[in-house]
């Protein structure tokens, strides 16, 4: 039964929650400050309410907190753990990189983990260094956790729904910068897809832009600004970057011939390097690939600094121009 | 405690004793390779804990889990399989020496980092909140790893929480190669969980019998609702941390002087006072010979894993 | 204690206040962005230990650190600067609200990792054992970072190797938005470090001579080569977490209930009672007004980081 | 004073540590099992016999014992802190992530973090898959910490010394099956070179593999077997990822133009991604760039099963045959 709801990116999730729920019995979600107070984002609003004893606060103790997620969801229930910021996992991260991945491998499929991780993550004008990194590319080198990065309603509420119905471990990367963005009408309680799978932000010819997070905005602020310079682009957001759309990736550029990854994790090491690497090794001709990212840098707390250094729309379309002009 | 009851305690330790040692040969010997930690002189906790936890009840051990596993009736076939890289394995290879596991035993599992596993075990406690069971959920973990902040932020959730879990901390006084008594200031352990609300005990851990009846009564009050208990089981280890230790740091004499004071011997001994004579608890170990040694046999005569998982050696993975 | 010392510390005190109100403004107003924690209500836990700390030992606090900054002798002009996106900051724009860092006045620096500080802390306690300094090292955290194995940790590594370290727990009874009561089983904290081996005490930090004199005697005690100790400040803190949170959690009245508690209430009173008048009181705000405002007008009129750091700003980077 | 010792691997690491406590007075070392015991590899035998409490045993606390090199590095001091296993680390991630690689940014080099944290990885046959992981990658995205991956004595001997000079963190990262190896002849005593740098390890003119870290012994296996196949591979060692020798390797790929990046760590998020990527982005014409390493897959304890799994000389030649033959 397919509804509609007019929600904002927090209220997409706070609705798929609220169905995980309703409708799933083995749904349990905690994590600090997401019961009573409704979560400091105020995403999990109303949910302790209605749900009691299954949505609570925990203690500032994220390796008890994933730990217990493994545990539970070892045991067939189907935890949600919230993670206010993504680096806040650092303190934990053996319960991800040793435990949550190893599970369904290491035991030959006799268990799973079918935990799913809310976190969020990312720099905005005034972040501290410690709050304030895009970490996804560790994810993505552990094998056995799946790893997605939702940014509009729609997506924040799907694959909110297809990371909890998944079988084993799930990270969901939000941005904090993305809750309280404008409200959308989007489709609610249709059968939650597969994990995996990109949207098809723009359909262009010249150039074929990869991205993830929310700097795609500034990536659709960009190729807006492209015809003007006789560009035609065409912009993919991987919401999925576990299982990650390379299908959908490979034909774009088989068209466009040419790759820009953006994102907002530091260069080096980064995931555009996994990409640009995959289109080398698969052989498909290209003549111009190139990454954008934050320099490898740690991010400075002053916004005056910070944008020196993030890449914006200017500096994507300053990429597209180079890779079409100076060298088709 | 009848004397009945004592010599199936005894016999399910010298099982374990003996697969260790055969073990210990197959490592020494290299018909497998691996990182080995052996459970001798350690089997009355296992042994005694397990007897008190139904079979619905979740077991979370350490890498020192091999007399876990067999606690809780997990099949020494399956154990030398998994060793011998033979199909039939607890794990199929996958996850050796170090990460036996057997769900259908309710053994949840080894773990090979130091604390790691008492934060999962809160968590299959947690699930018993929910999910209309009376699981009571066991985890053991050394004396070494009450130094890792895993533990305390486990305890301290489960005590918050008030869940179903008893933490069993063997104390066999090393962590590693270094003796627990230089690594912290406080001796007494149990003061920890205590500090953390949780009730806490310290065990003669070579006693089969109190170790039963201490964990009995966790599970009885435990059942009945109540949150975590906190058990030190103080025990020794007969050999060196893993399988090749040459044990320089051990002090001369430290081994010997457990010999009467091991569970195995100290069981021996009270059954012998009790009436079950010499030729009685030789007929015990000669028959756990038997068990230990068909099962080696069996295990040795499983086709490798060459011949069937290695087909399937990337599934369950997801690049 | 005299009264020209608490009214010095009075003094600090009031600075401390009128530096976080003028942040808050700056805040709410938008003049500057990022997250800040603010310290009202607190002022006497960094007041009072910083006068009983000299100028060669070392403090390391969270982001809640604005006020052990200015209470280390960090000019506010400086920290102006930090927010404003000033040169002249503190760390040029680099660390913000939430990383204060100046250890020219032995202040190493502010925290945003719950419970992170300590480990590093307790490293420079280590480094007090090798470099022939008598260096106290002194971190406070909340009582929220309690529940962080990375506290218990640095406590345990500080006890077993008798290390010159001051834990300061400043319990303003909530972790962000939750009460720390339903976060613990056990209330006291103090018997957490208790079980490590670790002398400790429970002050009412609202009260900067108890702080101060507690901190002394600590001090004293460490230097004349003692381990470390623990402290838990019972305090509160005046509004939300950070700068913007609704407290919607907070009951009702709480806040109006520490009106007379709380540490600045509570000396002007000690020194209304001790012959001080009104006026002189008023006097001593009004000047410690005009210390923060002109700081404030100061940091307003230097150049923006535009001109000079945005040119470094790849400096001290290795990719 | 330039002088020769005849050590192994293990011993040149014990030879460098004795010389960074005899020479430099901020110098400390500690871990767990190090002092009193020498280490669980015999890696630091008689060091505390000889240095006293400047060697010592710690808990089993990483977070406390990475935090207490940070801090004791931020007063002055040179701390040495071992890490028994790479793996163990994900423990204490946060104090290396957020704390150590952020001193000298954040607070505009006022303060440094001269830490060194030895450690080692790798999956050895038996190895179970929470001991078993190859994880530099991770390092290699965090801006501020430096990372180098010794092969053999001189090297090891050498890069601990750099390492210890450095000015900044730098994670050692060793070999446990190295540590016995066979005992050569190594330079010690001269002056401690920067940190950075690789080692051409055979010359050749067809096709660059770069690799680092023990599989180098692999890599080389494979060069000598090409010949017969008409295969003349060079092979540079990378025994310092970060500093990269970029130089280095664009050198030999403008010569070879050809290139193989082999190592252990799994595939996707490897750093062989961002080698390739940095080649295209270089815009150096090659006709063949390929990554081999461990599929992306937990690393299962039989060495029936890691065999079939990991990279070896037999599969390394065939990439080059592929490289060579199939698509010059
Ligand atoms: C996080 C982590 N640190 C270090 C190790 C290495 N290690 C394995 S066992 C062990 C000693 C543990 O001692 P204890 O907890 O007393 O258990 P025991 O081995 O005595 O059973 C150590 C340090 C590890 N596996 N994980
Ligand atoms: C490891 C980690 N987890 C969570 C957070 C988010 N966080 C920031 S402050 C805070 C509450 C800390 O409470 P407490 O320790 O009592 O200090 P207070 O803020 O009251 O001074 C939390 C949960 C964090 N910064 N780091
Ligand atoms: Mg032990
Ligand atoms: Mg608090």
């Amino acid at each position: 039964m397919v509804e509609q709801a007019g929600v904002n990116y927090g209220g997409a999730i706070n609705a798929a929650l609220r169905r995980c729920l309703a409708e799933d019995e083995r749904t349990i979600f905690f994590g600090e400050d997401v019961g009573k107070p409704g979560g400091v984002f105020g995403v999990s609003k109303g949910l302790h309410a209605e749900f009691g004893n299954r949505v609570f606060d925990t203690p500032i103790s994220e390796t008890a907190m994933i730990g217990a997620g493994v545990g539970a969801a070892m045991m067939g229930m189907r935890p949600v753990v919230e993670i206010m910021w993504l680096d806040f996992a650092m303190v934990a991260f053996d319960q991800i990189v040793n435990q949550a991945a190893n599970v369904r491998y290491v035991s030959n499929g006799k268990l799973s983990a079918p935990l799913t991780i809310r976190t969020q993550q990312g720099y905005l004008p005034g972040s501290c260094a410690q709050h304030a990194q895009n970490l996804e590319a560790f994810l993505l080198h552990v094998p056995g956790i799946r790893v997605c990065m939702p940014t509009t309603p729609q997506e924040a509420y799907d694959s909110m729904m297809s990371a909890h119905y998944c079988d084993d471990p799930v990270v969901v990367i939000e941005n904090r910068g993305l809750y309280a963005g404008p409200k959308t009408e989007i489709n609610i309680g249709a059968e939650p897809s597969e994990i995996g799978g990109s949207v098809l932000r723009r359909e262009g010819s010249d150039i074929t832009i990869v991205s993830w997070g929310p700097i795609i905005s500034e990536v659709l602020a960009a190729g807006d600004q492209m015809p003007s310079r006789g560009i035609d682009a065409e912009i993919i957001e991987a919401v999925w970057l576990n299982p990650f759309d390379w299908n959908g990736l490979i034909r774009s550029v088989k068209k466009t011939r040419r790759l820009l990854v953006v994102h907002e994790a530091n260069v080096t090491g980064g995931f555009g390097g996994e990409i640009l690497a995959r289109v080398v090794e698969w052989d498909i001709q290209v003549s111009h690939m190139r990454r954008l990212g934050l320099p490898d840098v740690v991010v400075p707390a002053s916004p005056v600094l910070m944008n020196e250094l993030r890449p914006s729309a200017e500096s994507i379309v300053a990429a597209a121009v180079e890779a079409i002009w100076c060298r088709s | 405690m009848g004397n009945d009851k004592r010599v199936e305690h005894l016999r399910d330790m010298i099982e374990i004793r003996l697969f260790e040692n055969a073990v210990f040969d197959l490592r020494v010997s290299g018909e497998y390779v691996g990182s080995t930690h052996l459970y001798n002189g350690q089997e009355a906790i296992a042994v005694g804990a397990c007897a008190a936890l139904g079979e619905g009840d979740a077991v979370f051990s350490t890498y020192r889990g091999h007399g876990w596993a067999m606690a809780r009736g997990v099949p020494a076939l399956s154990l030398f399989a998994e060793l011998l890289n033979r199909t039939g394995g607890i794990c199929e290879g996958r996850g050796g020496s170090a990460y036996f596991t057997a769900p259908d035993h309710g053994f949840f599992g080894e773990n090979s980092i130091v604390g790691a596993g008492a934060p999962i075990a809160v968590g299959a406690a947690l699930a018993a909140k929910y999910d209309d069971s009376d699981r009571v959920t066991l985890t053991a973990f050394g004396d070494g790893a009450m130094n890792q902040g895993a533990v305390t932020e486990a305890m301290n959730f489960a005590a918050t929480f008030d869940l179903p879990v008893i933490f069993v901390c063997e104390n066999n006084s090393y962590s590693e190669l270094t003796p627990i008594r230089d690594m912290v200031r406080e001796q007494d352990l149990t003061r920890r969980p205590e500090a953390l609300g949780i009730p806490a005990q310290k065990i003669d851990g070579n006693d089969v019998v109190a170790v039963e009846a201490a964990i009995s009564g966790a599970v009885a009050e435990i059942r009945s609702k109540s949150g975590p208990v906190f058990f030190e089981m103080m025990t020794q280890r007969l050999q060196g941390h893993y399988v090749g230790d040459p044990e320089h740091y051990r002090p001369k004499g430290e081994i010997e002087s457990y010999k009467d004071i091991e569970p195995i011997a100290r069981l021996r001994r009270e059954l012998n006072s009790n009436g079950i004579t010499d030729a009685e608890l030789e007929q015990i170990t000669a028959e756990a010979s038997k068990t230990i040694d068909r099962a080696l046999s069996q295990a040795k005569m499983l086709p490798g894993l060459e011949q069937t998982a290695v087909r399937d050696v990337r599934e369950h993975v997801y690049g």
